[in-house]
C-alpha cells in the first residue's frame, strides 16, 4: 500500500461514513473540484464563532483584539505552509477571483493611466500590440478575465499550444514569449489532463522579457510541497475549498514588489490609508487587496487545514497520490474502449485523471458510477477548449486526495465496466 | 441501483436510434442551444407545412437523456399544430420539473413519460430539457410563440 | 421592555454567554460592525459540510445534486427574506464586493466601449462630463469605488451635503442629480450617523434622470423588514455578516433588466456559456456574476439566518430596536459632556449611535467600556469624510441589536461616566 | 479592570502636559502619519543640532497613548545621537511587540517603560507606535537613517 494509513484519515472526514443513493457507501473521487474537510476545520470554524466573532482590524475591544490575532495567525500559517511571508499573502473568495485580481490590475491601471499616467506603473498598463500568454490547457478562470482584459486594452492572447499526450507543446515557446509579451499566466498542475507542467522556466522566460509572470496553483498546492518562492513566479493563485479548506476563501500570493506595483482591486473600508470625499490613498498590501470585511472564520478554517496536511506532510501526500495515480493509470490503460485523454503515465503528472469511454457518454459514465456511490466528476471540467482540442466534448475525471486509496479506484473501474455492459458497448 | 428508473428501454431506444434526426432545408429559424455544464449541444429548427403544422429538424450531440429527448420531441410534435405543441411541451416541463413526483399523462406525453424518472435528478433535469428549450427558442425566433410563455 | 425576549434570544448565541478581559461578562453593542451568529446558523453550516458538501452546478453525483440544492434552497431563502425573485440575487463575498461589481459595471462597460461599442449596454459607459452621485454619509465601500470609476472614466464624483443633525441635506438635489447623472448610489441607514435616508425618492430622482440608483443596504436589511422591490432602486448591496450570518458571504440584488445590461465582473468558471480559446459568451444573471466556487457553506448559514430573523418578525426586529434607540439617545442627550454625532432623537434612524465626550478620546471612551466587558466600536467607522464633516477625526459607537436590551445600554453609560471620571474630564 | 496597567500615571501625565510639543523652522524632513482605522494622525520633524544631535518637532491629534507616546518620544530623543536614538527606539519597538512579557530595560527607555502595558493590547500598539514610525520615516527621508533599518 501507499504511506498513508487512509483508513485513519477517512476516519477523520464525517461526510466519508455517509451513504448516497439509498444506501451506497460514498467514494468520494472528486476532490478535483473540492476536497471534504476534517473535523478539525469545522471545529476550528465554530470555536472562532463562538469565542472571538468579531470585526477584524477595526475595533479595539477584547473581541475584535482576539478576531483580529485569529485572523492574522490564520494568515502566518497559511502562508508558512507555503513558504511565504505573511505579509505576501491576500486573501480573496477563491481562486477565481485571485485570478481576476491579477487581470484586474492590467486593466485598471491601463484604464487610470488614460487620465494619470504618473498613478500607476507602466508594467501594468497594456496597449494594442500586447501580449498575453496562457496555455491551451487552462482552467476557464485563467483564460477568460485575461480574454477579457483584451476586451478592455487591445491586447492580444496567445496560448502555448498542447502535444497529443497532454503535455506542453514548448518547440515554438520564442515566438509566442517575445518582447510584446507582458503577462505569462500559466497553470501549475491542469485540473483536466492532469499534467504538471514546468512553470518554473515559464517563469524566467516571462521575466527575461520583463513580462509579469503568474501561476495558477489551484491544483498543485493541495497535493504536492509547494514552495512558492521557489516557483520564480511573481503571483500565485489558490483556493481554499480544495485543500481540506471551507468554501469561500481563496488566496494570492504576489512578491512584495508586484504587490506594492499593483493598483488595488476592490475598494472600500480596510484597505485605505486617507478617504476624503474626492480622494484616497491606500494601505499597504497584503491589506489594500482586502476591502471590506473578510472571511474571518473562513481563513480560521482553512489554516486548520494547512496544520492538517502539515501534519501528513505535503511529501507524503504527493507520494501517496502518485501511487494512485500509477494504480490508476494502469488500469484504465488495460481497459478496452477506454481511452485517458492527458499523459497515459505517471510521470509529471497528477492524480486528476481524465478519459473517456468509446460509445459512452461521460454523462452516462458519470451516473453508473454514481449510481453505486462512486462520485467523479462529468463535464468539460471548466476546461472547454482543452476539451476541443482533444476533440472530445467532455470527459469524466477520477481524482482521488489523501483520503482514497487503491479499493476506491477499484470500485471506480468496476463502475466503468458496469457502464460499458449496461449501454452494450463492451468492446 | 436505481438505473433503470432513470434510463428506461424507451430512452434507451431512442438514444441508439434517434428518430427524425437532421437538419431543415428551408427553416423560418433555428436555435443553438448548450449545456454550459458538460458542453453538450443541439440546434432545433421549425418550419411549417402546408397544413399549418409544426417542422422541426435537428441537430446535436450529448449524453443519452439529451439526445433521446430531442429523439422523443421530434417523435411527439412533428406536423402538430403550435397549439397542440405548446401543451405537449408545457407539460414535459412540468413533469420534469416534479422532483420525480408528477403523475404523466400519458395521452398527451407519449414516449416522453418514460422521462418520469429524470425528473429525480436534478443534474439530467437540464439534459432532458435542452432540446425542448431550444425549440421554444426557434418557435419564437420564427414568430409562432410570443416571447416568455409558459416558460 | 420591548417586544422581544431578549433572554431566550441571547441564549441562542453561545458567545454571548462568555466572558472577557478577565471575567467581565460580554456586553455585545458592535453590531452594526458584525453581528454575532446563533448556534442554528453554525449547525446549518456544518451539517452542509457533514452531509452534502460538493461542487455546485458542476457535478452530476449524488452529493453534487444535495450541494446545489441547498445553494439554491438558499438562494430562494434569502430572496424570499427581501421580497425578491432569486434570478434576481448575486451572491458575493461581502457587501464591498457587491458595490465594486456594481461600480466596475460603469467602468469595464467603458474600458469595452473603446474597442467594440456595440458589446456593451450605453447606460454603463461613462465619459468625462457624465458625474456620479453619493452622499456625503457613504462608508467607504460606497464612496472609493465610484472614485475609482472617475479615476478610470473621466467622470465627477458629486455627493448629497449633510445637515447639521445628521440628515441629507436636499435642498439643492436639483443641481446635484441632473442630466450628466448616470449613477446614484446612496447608503439606506448610515452606519455612522444612524440617519434613515428617503431612498425612494433618491431613486426616483435617478430615474427621472436616466441614472442608474443603487443603495447601500447594509445597515438596513439586518434591522428592519425591507423589501428590495419597494425601494425603487436597480441594485440592492449588503453583507450577510450583520444580519447573523457567516462571514465570507454577501449579497446584490437587481433588477432583470439591469443585471442583464451589465457586462460581467469576475469570470471564470460557471459564469460562461460557452468558452473558445479567444472568445467566451457568458450565462445570464444570477450565474453570470459568479465566477468560480462559489461560498456554498455560507450561503447555507445565511439562510439558516434569515430563516431565524423571519421567525422573530423583522417588524418585532424593527421595534425592538426602536424602543432601544429611543433610550440610549435620551441617556446620552441626558449626560453632560456626551454629544451625539446624527440625529439625537429618534425619527428616521436606526440604532447604531455615535457620540463624542469632550475632552475625550474614542479609544481612550471605548478602553474604558471594554475593561467593563462592554463592547462597542471607536473610530471613524469606515466614514473618514462624515467624521470630517463634523469635525470630530472620529466617535464611540454604540450598535445594539436584537439580543440586547436596556440593561445593555445602562452599562455603556455607566462605562462613559468611568471613563470620564478616570480622565479626570467630569463635566 | 486592568485600566491601569494601560495607563500608566507617567502616560496620562504626557497625554495632559505633552512635552516638546511644536514643529520646528527649517526641518530636514517631515513625515505625516495616520492610524488608517481611528484617523489618529501625527507629523514629526526632525532635524539637527550643532553638536550633530536630533532635533525633532511634532503636531498631531489622537488618543491618549498615541499622544503621550510622541510626547515621550521627544522628551528622551531630544539632542541624542542618532546611534543613540535608534538604540531606543528598537528597544521600544521590541517592547511594543512583546505582547506584554517584555522586561523593559528603564536605562534606555526612560518614562516610554510606562507603555509596556499597552503591549498586551494588540489594538492600541499602533497607537503607541504611530509617532516612532512617523520619526523613523522622516529620518529616513533626511537621510539620518537608511531604509528598512531595523523597521
Ligand atoms: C453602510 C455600510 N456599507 C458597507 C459596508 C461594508 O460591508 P462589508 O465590510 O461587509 O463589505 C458596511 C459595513 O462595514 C456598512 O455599514
Ligand atoms: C486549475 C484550476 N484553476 C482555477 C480553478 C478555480 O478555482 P475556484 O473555483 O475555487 O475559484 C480551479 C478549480 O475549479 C482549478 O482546478
Amino acid at each position: 500500500m501507499t504511506l498513508l494509513d487512509v483508513a485513519a484519515i477517512k476516519a477523520d472526514f464525517p461526510i466519508l461514513s455517509t451513504t448516497v443513493r439509498g444506501g451506497q457507501p460514498l467514494v468520494y473521487l472528486d476532490s478535483g473540484a473540492t476536497s471534504q474537510k476534517p473535523g478539525v476545520v469545522l471545529d476550528a470554524e465554530r470555536n472562532f464563532y463562538e469565542h472571538a466573532n468579531a470585526a477584524v482590524h477595526r475595533g479595539a475591544h477584547a473581541l475584535a483584539e482576539e478576531a483580529t490575532d485569529a485572523f492574522e495567525d490564520a494568515r502566518r500559517t497559511i502562508a508558512s505552509f507555503v513558504g511565504a511571508r505573511s505579509e505576501d499573502l491576500v486573501f480573496t473568495k477563491n481562486a477565481t477571483e485571485s485570478l481576476n485580481l491579477a487581470a484586474y490590475a492590467f486593466s485598471n491601471a491601463t484604464a487610470i493611466a488614460h487620465f494619470d499616467a504618473h498613478a500607476v506603473n507602466p508594467r501594468f498598463v497594456l496597449k494594442p500590440g500586447d501580449t498575453i500568454v496562457v496555455t491551451e490547457m487552462e482552467h476557464h478562470a485563467n483564460l477568460v478575465p485575461w480574454q477579457e482584459v483584451c476586451r478592455k486594452t487591445g491586447a492580444t492572447l496567445r496560448w502555448i499550444p498542447l502535444t497529443d499526450d497532454g503535455r506542453l507543446d514548448l518547440s515554438n515557446i520564442d515566438s509566442i514569449i517575445d518582447k510584446t509579451t507582458k503577462v505569462v499566466s500559466v497553470v501549475h498542475q491542469s485540473n483536466i489532463l492532469g499534467t504538471i507542467n514546468q512553470v518554473r522556466f515559464l517563469m524566467d522566460r516571462a521575466h527575461d522579457v520583463q513580462a509579469v509572470g503568474i501561476i495558477d496553483g489551484c491544483q498543485s498546492i493541495p497535493h504536492m510541497p509547494v514552495d512558492v518562492v521557489e516557483l520564480g513566479a511573481d503571483l500565485v493563485a489558490w483556493s481554499g475549498h480544495k485543500m481540506l479548506g471551507p468554501t469561500g476563501i481563496g488566496c494570492l500570493w504576489g512578491t512584495e514588489e508586484v504587490l506594492n506595483a499593483m493598483p488595488p482591486f476592490l475598494t472600500g473600508g480596510s484597505m485605505i490609508q486617507m478617504v476624503e470625499m474626492d480622494k484616497s490613498t491606500f494601505a499597504l498590501p497584503p491589506a489594500k487587496f482586502e476591502a471590506g470585511t473578510p472571511m474571518v472564520a473562513q481563513a480560521v478554517g482553512l489554516a486548520a487545514a494547512a496544520r492538517y496536511l502539515d501534519n501528513i506532510g505535503m511529501d507524503n501526500v504527493a507520494a501517496h497520490e502518485h501511487a494512485l495515480t500509477q494504480y490508476t493509470v494502469n488500469l484504465l490503460n488495460a481497459l478496452d474502449g477506454v481511452r485517458i485523454i492527458g499523459p497515459a503515465n505517471s510521470t509529471d503528472r497528477g492524480s486528476a485523471i481524465s478519459f473517456v469511454v468509446d460509445g459512452l457518454h461521460p454523462h452516462d459514465v458519470g451516473q453508473v458510477l454514481d449510481s453505486t456511490g462512486v462520485a467523479v466528476r462529468v463535464g468539460h471540467h471548466c476546461a472547454w477548449p482543452t476539451c476541443r482540442r482533444f476533440g472530445v466534448p467532455s470527459t469524466t475525471r477520477i481524482s482521488p486526495y489523501i483520503y482514497n486509496d487503491f479499493s476506491d479506484i477499484d470500485k471506480a473501474v468496476l463502475g466503468i465496466q458496469a457502464a460499458q455492459e449496461f449501454f452494450g458497448v463492451n468492446a | 441501483m436505481n438505473l433503470e428508473s432513470l434510463y428506461q428501454d424507451i430512452i434507451l431506444d431512442h438514444y441508439k436510434h434517434p428518430r427524425g434526426k437532421g437538419l431543415l432545408e428551408n427553416p423560418l429559424a433555428s436555435a443553438f442551444h448548450v449545456n454550459p455544464t458538460c458542453g453538450d449541444e443541439i440546434t432545433v429548427q421549425v418550419g411549417r407545412n402546408e397544413a399549418g403544422g409544426l417542422v422541426i429538424g435537428y441537430e446535436g450531440q450529448g449524453c443519452s437523456i439529451s439526445q433521446a429527448s430531442a429523439s422523443v420531441l421530434v417523435e411527439l410534435l412533428q406536423g402538430r399544430s403550435i397549439q397542440e405543441s405548446e401543451e405537449v411541451r408545457l407539460a414535459f416541463l412540468e413533469l420534469m420539473h416534479s422532483k420525480g413526483s408528477g403523475d404523466p399523462d400519458e395521452e398527451v406525453l407519449g414516449d416522453a413519460v418514460a422521462f418520469a424518472g429524470v425528473a429525480k435528478f436534478p443534474a439530467r433535469v437540464k439534459c432532458a430539457l435542452l432540446a425542448w428549450m431550444a425549440l421554444q427558442d426557434a418557435e419564437i425566433q420564427a414568430g409562432l410563440l410570443k416571447t416568455g410563455e409558459g416558460a
